[in-house]
């Protein structure tokens, strides 16, 4: 019997069994990656929406609270996106013809509902409740991130399960004081790390065994 | 000397003492040390390898084989048809319910596993006893295993609701969640224990077929099956080193495969011991699968091997001796399976459980009592006939028993299964189960898919391990190595 | 404030698209393309859990109605319509859509339950298969060319006073709708308003209320008035709660029933007769010494007399509507010589206005058209054509009609035979009124716009006179407001009270005249013993009724009491009838009385009187729709007008038989005792006796150490003394919880899908067991086998003790369900939930996932609504209230048999409940440790008729 | 010092497996240490004839299989205790009895694998292209014979002498084996 393989074969071969290792292991992180990455979340896309409404202009620049279009964040699961009504308190004086807000208008006139595209978007099986997080001292800026500053709005955080789990399991590290919930700007005093430790316990926050039972938020 | 010994033991036939009382014996007749040849007379190293590796490198496959591949593809079409109309349309399919919403599923997942116990038996244990008439059958007895659990891991996976997520939430692995498997599940188990299975089942087959593969690498003569199995056989070429090593190797996977397949099964049967339903909750279920499994796992070695012989004409390697060795651990199995039944019959009596109690008479008077008796029939009563010698050595006698017990053991796993569940607890909540014609066609689909392996492999890979054979000759007896440190 | 509310959202509805307005919430279109995901996702396989969301869209108000915060339901009173009698409800709304039906609590009739056809209701309502549009012979028609067309028609009339218009309705109890009627026919004297109620009082009669929680003894006479009639929710929480102060105190409360097919009254029953409908006339002189009776029967019958003699002014003797004037009249007679007139039973009046005899109207009415003297008729509800009694062949005569116009909630087999067609409006589509049982009048008001272009019956009947165009609402308000005075607050208050306040008993209709004259009722002639020969009683199914709801798939699914069949109508005959007629059950067999004959599959009820058979009518619909047509036999071939309850004729066997849907298929405990009972006195004497009937394991027999829970420890009780299986619980669980229906062929290979089980168990001798009732939800157990073997935790324990069942992380190996003792747990093998249906995504509960193909669901005590009550009382700063969460089941129990609360708060009714020695766990000696458990149940037999060993409470299963 | 060879060694035949272990035996007493021979099937000892003394495998499993149960009973403790504790029909966290059968597999997959790759490893497979698959016959070592082979690189490597030696030891033949 002559040679079947090439002197070459024998290093191309054990450096193939490596190289098959190596692209394995690229595969699996790179699924990984993809899943946490914005194309499945989702999460840093600013949506196109039928009128350009620029939440930094109006809750940036004009300081105007959250709640007074967001009005059932506190009573409700659903913090509520305006009737086109509450648009028009304001529009029917100012830029009351401007172009850019003719949809409002004519939804007004004709009582077409605006359709907005919707942001965050949770599955159908998870049952998120506004109005218990933010008694509990979630700050609209922890989830939503720095909305103040975005004239197109997008999700700012992932969404997904081990994202909720990091506050459901150390609630501590994420909460505010109530009368800060609402506030952009508020950052953890650097002076007092014992802050979020307190207001746990003076909140009443469930132990991490409530928090992370499934049908808390699966049902 | 106890270091060579631990090298030396277990290959082939043992000869230490022999060979010690005639220091200056060359080569020692093999009628000596046998009860009854395992290898026919007149074959030289030579004569068994051209022999064996023609069948895959030369003869043209016979017209049977052709038929059979194409029958055995035909059904595994089936079972792709079956499955696909699975996954589209729901487990609904078949005849699962609530009660039983295990059926032939399940059963058909153990009976598959208790198949593949056989190989490795052969393969490890035997080894482990020093059987040198395992040589001839364990090659192909590793590739029923095999073949057998990938069809069993079919099941597992296709039975649940959602296939297309059961296929990897089952494993652990770090995920978008923070979830992870629940480990106290027996299914878990499961999934750990059948996968370890089948790698080191794998691995143990194809350690074993790397000096065979060089034989075919240097017998063939076509290009491309040199490169092949060339690379398959990643240039082995006999060197004494390599072989010590490989020795190691191989004595340590059987050593390691032994408590794996005791173990395989062991847990397979915890499915069922770790449930309450009467029925299942039993403690003597392990050790009872197991005998069960290796039962069955012979019956099937024994309908394989009993056909290929003749058809390949291999009287000479697979001979008499072994079948009837094979009867006899295919009987001696038999009746530990028996006298699980009976313990399974006196502890519902015994343990004055009444739901235990009523569970045993309704398996042999409930609605299902005809299976119940079928399998007293196939696994308790046909066998005992292998007590009479001329029956055991009778081919056809010993082809159709263990078709008989394939049937008798699919039957077990069918009363354990379906009788216990149909009526448990509630009386309100008792039911009937009836198999549809989805449940048969993906059954029989994964008959065919097993053959169709099973064909292809006795096409391309030699059925018989060439080398291990060579050492049964007699011209493999090799003088003492003391001997030769005198020189 | 409410019906401000609510017609503001109906404006809004009535501008926006449906699913639109849902999508805030429950998105369908986003659920189903999430769904066609998970299974492309077959593809990628491996991906990780990717669930990438579809775009979807959020569509707000316009102008937002300051009662809506959205995400939060609202509630409001109104009622629904049964047989013609109201049904105070309370109706859950989500942003304008009604989602479960719940009973009113302020209103005497309900006290906050209701039934299972209530519970229904919310199906019907959004039923896809509804009449939707207008249509005369045929071609779609707006409302205006339908009200020329009755202008000129009644021009006609009103010139011959109205001699050829003919009304017919079925039983009306609404004010507004009698006064239109009134006025129409002072108009037109010469014009009929008849009345044909298939399932109603045919027979009008004085009516009398009966008072359950103040009687020791009570005597039923075939009246099921636990299930049947317009009281039976009260009826049904006063009987339970008079038990369960016996059940405490040593003053025991007795029940004897006497009656032909088995009844859940019956089974409730101490006592219980089984006799044949004409021996039952004859018991009923016996009581007053009027006639003669066998030994056995005269026994019972002295025993009986005693015991209600003893208990004087505190006993009722009842008779059902099925029977003849004169039972009625021994009956009336024997509570007069009882003295309980006035203490527990009460005279009231017949809530029907301007009550007829049924059968006798609509033969009348039938004769009239049949020799053409009807120029034009108008059929407002009810189906004729169906239902109608055989011998008056009503539809042959409809088509002798000059001109038919039928308005119906769906296109039905009358339909077919009328030329204009008028989709009507679901009681919660409309504004009306109703009186309940007891008179109590309800305003019903809409909680949603019409989904399609129907009309109320106020409306149809408006458009006969001058004034066609008034909406219902004009109609109704101007009604109160002229005839009672009901100024704007009263108005608003009776909306949201849902009833007139002090309107029971109201006085504005005639006294009814004597009894109707013997002729419309025959006793049947001696027995002749011809074999096959039998008595044969007519009863509405007890599911769907009369058949106006057989195109409600919750209905048709729903097991029905004691036999537990579904989607089938049935001869139900006693185990010693068939053996005689050598019949087993599932033979198809021909019934036959006098010429006519049907054909209908057969089925053995034990305790069912001898020599007799029931048949129920409602089922074998022609045109239903797509759930109820071609389904079941219809029955109504054999009814005449003559004899509408029950007649004499034979039962021949076919040879064929025919495949049953049955949930429950072993009736017996085979010593398990999953019902534990004990008489009233040995309970008395030995109070443990129920724990002894079954062996609890010690808490010590594990080697881990036990888990504890602290805070809310959530648990029920379920009280088999008072249940009476009527089912209301498992159509609630199934309207709150997204139950799907998954049809007669998956059924009958065991794959139903209720959460919450009603199992029923025989004791003693078949011919006339002991019956027990058992509902069985999950049972919560603390060491739970089912999720030990969850290879993925898709069911695992929530902090407080619920058995959490994750349906988007289950993968569907069943494991749980083999290892479920109780067999709760339920499956979904195929896609049974509905995910396209537009209307019935409006229907859905928004709190609770619908599950898909491939995922194991069972009862999770209704975590939505603990998740809501911790969610709002932690909002204030509480702890959550005892009674603040009701599951769906309990809420709805007219018997109050179920309780829900938290074990750790010793006060709490649950805590107080496990506490009583009657409380004991199913199937406990597993040490399954189950948070459901139950109480015994009891019986207090009379010595005299049973000397029964009472050891034989402890070993008998 | 000594340039490097031309060839790679020299490859003795023999008809049988006595007459290769007596010769391998020989060759090794004559002092040739960088020997090697190629054999059919394992015969006995001839590794130890040839003064091959290496016992790595075994320790190598061993060390594989602890790792493996540690791996196993560490992956499950982790999960339930310590990622996502659950509450799973009361069962505490660590539920160890249940995690035997896992630790138990994977002690069996780690060990077997590092048995199967060790072997190959160590064996430095591996190798299609070998020298001594350039001559001709060596296809017969893979079916009945047996061949001996000194390598050039052997201290006493000598082309003449050493061939000399071999045929002394009457194989069938004697060839020298290209680089």
């Amino acid at each position: 019997m002559s040679q079947i393989f090439h002197r070459s074969t024998n290093t191309l071969s054990r450096l193939s069994i490596f190289g098959g290792l190596i692209i394995f292991g690229l595969t699996l992180w790179i699924v990984a990656g993809v899943n946490r990455s914005g194309y499945v979340t989702q999460a840093g896309i600013a949506r196109e929406q039928p009128i350009q409404f620029s939440h930094a202009h109006h809750a940036g620049g004009m300081g105007i609270d959250c709640r007074y279009c967001h009005t059932s964040v506190e009573d409700s699961a659903f913090a509520n996106v305006p009737p086109t009504k509450t648009c028009m308190n304001c529009h029917s004086q100012i830029w009351s013809d401007s172009p850019m807000l003719e949809p409002v208008r004519s939804s007004f006139r004709s009582g077409e509902a605006l359709s907005w595209t919707r942001v965050h978007d949770l599955p159908d099986f998870v049952y998120f409740n506004h109005s218990i997080h933010v008694r509990q001292g979630v700050g609209c800026a922890t989830c939503h991130g720095p909305v103040d500053q975005m004239p197109l709005v997008y999700q700012y955080s992932s969404l997904q399960m081990e994202w909720c789990l990091e506050c459901h399991r150390k609630p501590g590290r994420f909460i505010r004081p109530r009368d800060q919930v609402f506030n952009m700007e508020w950052e953890p005093p650097a002076d007092d790390p014992g802050l979020g430790a307190r207001l746990v316990k003076e909140y009443g926050i469930a132990d991490v065994e409530h928090l992370t039972s499934c049908s808390v938020c699966h049902r | 000397m106890a270091k060579a010994d631990g090298r030396r033991w277990g290959w082939g036939p043992n000869t230490n003492e022999k060979m010690t009382d005639y220091p200056h014996e060359r080569v020692v007749d093999a009628t000596e040390y046998a009860p009854a040849p395992v290898i026919g007379p007149g074959h030289t190293f030579g004569s068994l390898t051209d022999k064996i590796s023609a069948i895959v490198l030369t003869r043209r496959p016979p017209l049977w084989w052709f038929v059979g591949a194409a029958v055995s593809f035909a059904l595994t079409l089936m079972l792709l048809v079956s499955l696909t109309h699975l996954v589209l349309t729901g487990v609904g399919i078949w005849g699962n319910n609530i009660p039983v919403a295990w059926a032939f599923d399940i059963i058909n997942l153990v009976w598959w596993i208790g198949i593949g116990h056989a190989g490795t038996l052969i393969s490890a244990i035997l080894l482990l006893l020093r059987q040198s008439w395992r040589t001839s059958i364990n090659r192909f007895a590793e590739a029923m295993t095999l073949f057998a659990v990938s069809c069993a891991v079919i099941f597992p996976l296709f039975h649940t609701g959602r296939p297309w997520l059961a296929a990897y939430w089952l494993f652990p692995y770090p995920n978008t969640m923070g979830l992870w498997p629940q480990f106290r599940s027996p299914l878990i188990w499961d999934v750990f224990a059948i996968t370890t299975y089948g790698l080191v089942s794998l691995a143990f087959w194809f350690v074993g077929l790397i000096p065979d593969l060089a034989t075919l690498r240097d017998r063939s003569t076509n290009r491309w099956m040199q490169m092949v199995y060339g690379m398959l056989a990643m240039g082995w070429r006999g060197s004494a080193i390599h072989w010590q090593r490989y020795e190691t190797a191989y004595l340590l996977l059987a050593g390691l495969a032994t408590p794996l397949v005791l173990s395989v099964h062991t847990v397979v049967s915890f499915d069922f011991a770790v449930g309450i339903v009467p029925g299942w909750h039993a403690t003597i279920f392990p050790p009872y699968f197991v005998a069960g499994a290796i039962y069955a796992g012979f019956a099937m070695v024994l309908a394989l091997a009993i056909p290929l012989r003749a058809l390949y004409g291999l009287e000479d390697f697979i001979t008499n001796r072994h079948l009837e060795n094979m009867a006899k651990i295919t009987l001696v199995t038999g009746l530990i399976v028996v006298y699980g039944y009976a313990m399974e019959a006196f502890f519902g009596w015994y343990s004055a459980n009444q739901y235990e109690r009523f569970m045993i008479l309704n398996r042999a008077t409930g609605p299902y009592a005809w299976s119940y008796w079928a399998l007293i029939f196939c696994n308790a009563i046909a066998p005992q006939i292998l007590w009479i010698k001329h029956l055991r050595t009778n081919l056809l006698v010993l082809f159709i028993v263990a078709l008989i017990v394939s049937v008798g053991m699919w039957l077990e796993r069918f009363v354990i299964i379906v009788t216990s569940l149909h009526r448990d607890f509630l009386p309100s909540s008792w039911g009937m189960y009836y198999p549809t014609v989805w449940d048969f066609s993906t059954f029989f689909g994964t008959i065919g898919l097993f053959l169709m392996l099973m064909f292809l492999f006795i096409r391309v890979l030699p059925m018989i391990s060439i080398f291990e054979m060579r050492t049964l000759l007699p011209e493999a007896q090799v003088k003492e190595v003391e001997d030769l440190r005198v020189l | 404030m409410e019906e401000y509310a609510a017609s503001r959202e109906i404006e809004e509805l009535v501008h926006r698209e449906f699913p639109a307005l849902a999508s805030e919430f429950t998105d369908p279109v986003g659920r189903r393309r999430f769904l066609q995901l998970m299974s492309a996702s077959l593809a990628l396989a491996g991906a990780g859990a990717c669930t990438r969301q579809p775009r979807e869209t959020i569509v707000p108000y316009v102008r937002q109605p300051e009662e809506i915060i959205p995400g939060r339901p609202l509630f409001f009173a109104t009622a629904l319509v049964e047989n013609g009698v109201a049904m105070p409800v309370l109706v859950e709304s989500h942003m304008g859509r009604p989602t479960k039906i719940e009973g009113n609590p302020e209103h005497q009739a309900s006290l906050g339950a209701t039934d299972a056809r209530s519970q229904a209701a919310i199906l019907t309502l959004y039923d896809p298969d509804r009449a939707q549009t207008i249509s005369n012979r045929g071609e779609v028609r707006p409302w205006g060319s339908f009200l020329a067309a009755m202008q000129l028609a009644m021009t006609g009339q009103r010139a011959a006073q109205g001699a050829g218009l003919r009304i017919l309705t079925g039983t009306v109890t609404s004010p507004t709708l009698a006064a239109q009627f009134d006025s129409l026919l002072k108009e037109l004297p010469r014009a009929r308003w008849h009345r044909w109620e298939p399932s109603g009082r045919l027979a009008p009669r004085q009516d009398f209320i009966y008072h359950f929680d103040r009687a020791d003894v009570v005597l039923s006479l075939d009246d099921d008035f636990l299930s049947c009639g317009p009281g039976h929710i009260r009826y049904a929480r006063d009987f339970a709660s008079r038990r369960r102060g016996a059940a405490a105190s040593k003053q025991p409360f007795r029940f004897y029933a006497v009656e032909s097919c088995p009844s859940i009254t019956g089974s409730k029953a101490d006592h219980r007769l089984p006799l044949k409908p004409s021996e039952i006339a004859a018991f009923a002189r016996a009581l007053n010494g009027g006639a003669r009776l066998s030994e056995q029967q005269a026994a019972f019958t002295d025993a009986v007399l005693r015991d209600l003699r003893a208990h004087r002014g505190r006993s009722i003797v009842t008779a059902g509507d099925t029977q003849p004037p004169e039972v009625h009249e021994e009956v009336r007679r024997l509570n007069a010589a009882l003295g309980n007139i006035g203490t527990t039973v009460v005279a009231a009046q017949p809530v029907e206005a301007r009550p007829v005899d049924h059968a006798a109207s609509i033969a009348e009415l039938a004769a009239d058209m049949a020799a053409g003297r009807v120029s034009l008729l108008l059929i407002v509800g009810g189906n004729p054509a169906f239902d109608a009694p055989a011998d008056v062949n009503f539809a042959e005569a409809l088509k002798k009609v000059g001109l038919a116009v039928h308005a119906s909630l769906f296109e039905d087999e009358t339909s077919a035979f009328c030329h204009w067609n008028i989709p009507l409006s679901h009681s919660l589509e409309s504004w009306s009124d109703a009186r309940a049982y007891d008179g109590t009048e309800s305003i019903i008001q809409p909680l949603i716009a019409p989904l399609y272009n129907s009309r109320t019956a106020h409306e149809v009947v408006a458009a006969l006179t001058a004034r066609p165009e008034r909406s219902s609402y004009d109609i109704v308000r101007e009604h109160w407001l002229k005839t009672r005075g009901l100024d704007e607050q009263a108005w608003r208050r009776a909306l949201h009270d849902g009833f007139v306040a002090a309107s029971s008993g109201g006085a504005t209709h005639q006294a009814p005249g004597t009894y109707q004259a013997p002729g419309t009722y025959q006793a049947p002639g001696t027995r002749t013993e011809a074999p096959g020969t039998v008595e044969i009683l007519f009863r509405p199914d007890p599911a769907i009724g009369d058949g106006q709801l057989a195109n409600n798939g919750w209905l048709q699914e729903l097991p029905k009491p004691l036999t537990k069949l579904t989607w089938d109508a049935a001869v139900y005959v006693g185990p010693q009838t068939a053996d005689r007629l050598g019949l087993a059950a599932g033979d198809l067999v021909e019934v036959r009385a006098a010429t006519r004959s049907i054909r209908m599959p057969l089925v053995i009820v034990p305790g069912h009187a001898p020599d007799s058979a029931t048949v129920h009518f409602g089922y074998g619909r022609r045109r239903a729709g797509r759930v109820g047509s071609r389904v079941g036999f219809d029955a109504y071939p054999l009814r005449t007008s003559a004899a509408p309850w029950h007649t004499r004729g034979e039962i021949v066997r076919t040879g064929e038989t025919y495949p049953l849907a049955t949930t429950q298929n072993h009736f017996l405990m085979e010593n398990r005792n999953p019902v534990r009972v004990a008489t009233h006195e040995a309970y008395q004497r030995e109070p443990e006796i129920f724990r002894h009937m079954g062996h609890t394991p010690p808490k010590t027999l594990t080697l881990y150490p036990d888990y504890q829970y602290t805070g809310n420890k959530w648990g029920m009780t379920i009280d088999l003394d008072a249940c009476t299986g009527c089912n209301a619980c498992v159509v609630a669980c199934q309207a709150e919880n997204n139950v799907p229906v998954v049809g007669k062929d998956q059924v009958i290979v065991s794959r139903e899908m209720h959460w919450l089980r009603v199992d029923t168990y025989y004791r003693g001798h078949l011919d006339n067991p002991e019956t027990y009732h058992q509902p069985v939800p999950c049972m919560q157990c603390e060491t739970a086998p089912c999720e030990t073997v969850c290879p993925v935790a898709a069911t695992a324990h929530s902090a407080e003790g619920l058995n959490d069942m994750v349906y988007n992380r289950c993968v569907g190996t069943r494991y749980c369900s083999n290892n479920c003792p109780y067999k709760v747990r339920r499956f979904n093998f195929l896609l049974y939930a509905d995910f396209t249906t537009p209307s019935l995504q409006l229907m859905r509960n928004p709190d609770v996932t619908v599950r898909s193909r491939g995922v194991m669901e069972k009862c999770t005590y209704c975590v939505q609504r603990i998740n809501a009550a911790r969610i709002e009382s932690k909002k204030d700063g509480r702890e959550i209230r005892d009674g603040e969460i009701q599951t769906a089941c309990a809420q709805t129990c007219p018997a109050q048999a179920i309780v829900f609360g938290n074990m750790n708060d010793l006060g709490s009714r649950v805590a107080t409940l496990k506490a009583e020695p009657r409380n004991y766990g199913l199937l406990e000696d597993l040490n399954t440790r189950p948070r459901t458990t139950y109480l015994g149940a009891l019986r207090n037999p009379n010595s005299e008729l049973e000397k029964r060993d009472l050891s034989r409470d402890r070993h008998e299963g | 010092m000594r340039p490097r060879t031309r060839i790679y060694g020299l490859l003795a035949e023999f008809g049988d497996a006595n007459a290769l272990l007596e010769a391998a035996a020989r060759t090794h007493a004559e002092g040739y240490r960088r020997i090697d021979a190629f054999t059919p099937f394992p015969v006995e000892g001839l590794a130890d004839v040839i003064g091959f003394r290496e016992r790595k495998l075994p320790m190598l499993v061993l060390g594989g299989g602890i790792v493996g149960a540690l791996t196993g009973y560490g992956l499950q403790y982790w999960s339930s205790v310590i990622a996502y504790p659950l509450n799973i029909g009361g069962r505490p966290y660590n539920s160890w009895p249940s995690f035997v059968p896992v630790t138990f597999e994977m002690t069996i997959l780690f060990a077997a694998f590092t048995a199967v790759l060790g072997m190959l490893a160590l064996n430095g497979l591996p190798t299609p292209y070998h020298p001594v698959f350039n001559v001709e016959r060596f296809a017969l070592a893979s079916r009945d014979r047996f061949f001996l082979l000194v390598e050039a690189r052997d201290k006493q490597f000598d082309p003449e002498r050493t061939a000399d030696f071999l045929r002394s030891l009457e194989p069938r033949e004697v060839v020298e084996v290209a680089h």
